[in-house]
């Protein structure tokens, strides 16, 4: 599965892509969050508050219900402020 | 037209083209964003604005195709930077055009207040040799919120 | 700024020159009226504005300060032209500079809407070779009226 | 008194622009249009309907109780129709 951050999430977690293999039990976006936030220091860091990261996959906005696989592009970053 | 781009743009020439060859099309309205230099309470020196390339080019043409869908407009423009601005820089540019002012104003409204909470761009300001990244503002949302509702009777019929 | 003339403008440089020397301004609203080639069921081949000399300048600078009252503005700009005008020709620019995106918005609006009601100018059509006037419409009227009530907290507050 | 007509009543009355005297007791714009629409047929048929005509004294828009007197700039027109 591959990962971008942007912003301050990329400052925090320290890189702006990673690929990763999550367990086969990790098949949502809130799983997910779930799972990177016990990978390092950064990344907890990085999700210590669930409610200021905003997530796209395959570059559309996605909910923590939403459903991830291992072919998806997945996208974390924080409220956007553009324009 | 959806344009994503480090250059700048010719605000002239970009509208001329917009109603080119069209001369049943009365109202354009347009919006420019430009880089301010106050920043809270420090002089903004510069900003840098980051994106996601791939997914700002599918959102912008999204949101062109709901303003399409939602008012009676010829056509609607998009155009945002990204990269490193200085204070006086124009950011971006919306524009539509139709045959109804009010349908072109309530557009080009929409185009930013969705801009501003849905594309994925992030303003990194550069205050007093510090770089901190821009928080997004409540207004903002509240501002796209209204939105939600169905379009106004008066912006249907206007001309 | 108020400029009432027969020449064409430009509206690049027009926009450009607002806002020149302030850095502080990050709101750009514009809109730009222009010729259209449909008048009723016949096609427009020309049209003449013709207007009131005195009275025009005098109507449009009231209308600028009320706008500056009414919103938290920078500067405005009206642009009107008169005498014979084709198709696709620019008719008017309306502008209004603000930190505020909501209120360029809004003030841009009103002023378009109180041009139509207030601002003395009168158009000619000549549609299949007949030249006649166009009658003042409802709507506008009804689009000027909304203006009558106080301005909206949002304008006043958004950035 | 100075008179302007602009747009179709300039058509009607036939002229763009003329000097009128009225008598004494036309001392309102309500009480100059009934003096005018006596003046010819030009005049009555320009002010046959004077809901559609619109009046300005010294180029500020003005109603039918408004005072007009010898000094004044009284221009009438239809309603406005640029933008």
């Amino acid at each position: 599965m591959k990962l971008l951050y942007f912003s301050w999430m990329r400052d925090r977690v320290g890189m702006a892509a990673e690929t990763v293999w999550p367990p086969e039990d990790v098949t949502t976006v809130g799983q997910l969050i779930t799972w990177l936030a016990q990978q390092s220091s950064s990344h907890a860091a990085a999700f210590a508050d669930p409610s200021i990261v905003r997530c796209a996959v395959n570059q559309e906005y996605a909910r923590a219900e939403e459903a991830v696989g291992p072919d998806d592009e997945v996208a974390f970053f924080p409220p956007v402020t553009g324009g | 037209m959806i344009k994503v781009q480090p250059e700048d743009f010719d605000v002239g020439a970009e509208l001329a083209a917009l109603r080119q060859g069209r001369t049943d099309v009365g109202a354009v309205a347009s919006f420019i964003g430009v880089v301010r230099d106050v920043a809270g309470p420090g002089e903004l020196s510069a900003m840098t604005l980051e994106h996601y390339p791939g997914m700002t080019e599918r959102q912008l043409a999204g949101l062109e195709a709901q303003a399409l869908a939602r008012w009676p407009l010829d056509r609607v423009l998009i155009i945002h930077r990204f990269g490193r601005l200085l204070p006086g820089d124009q950011i971006v540019l919306c524009a539509a055009t139709s045959s109804h002012r009010e349908a072109a104003f309530e557009a080009c409204a929409f185009l930013m207040d969705w801009l501003k909470t849905k594309a994925p761009f992030w303003k990194l300001e550069e205050v007093d040799g510090q770089a901190s990244w821009v928080a997004a503002k409540q207004d903002d949302e509240n501002a796209a919120a209204r939105w939600q509702t169905p379009v106004s009777k008066a912006a249907k019929n206007k001309t």
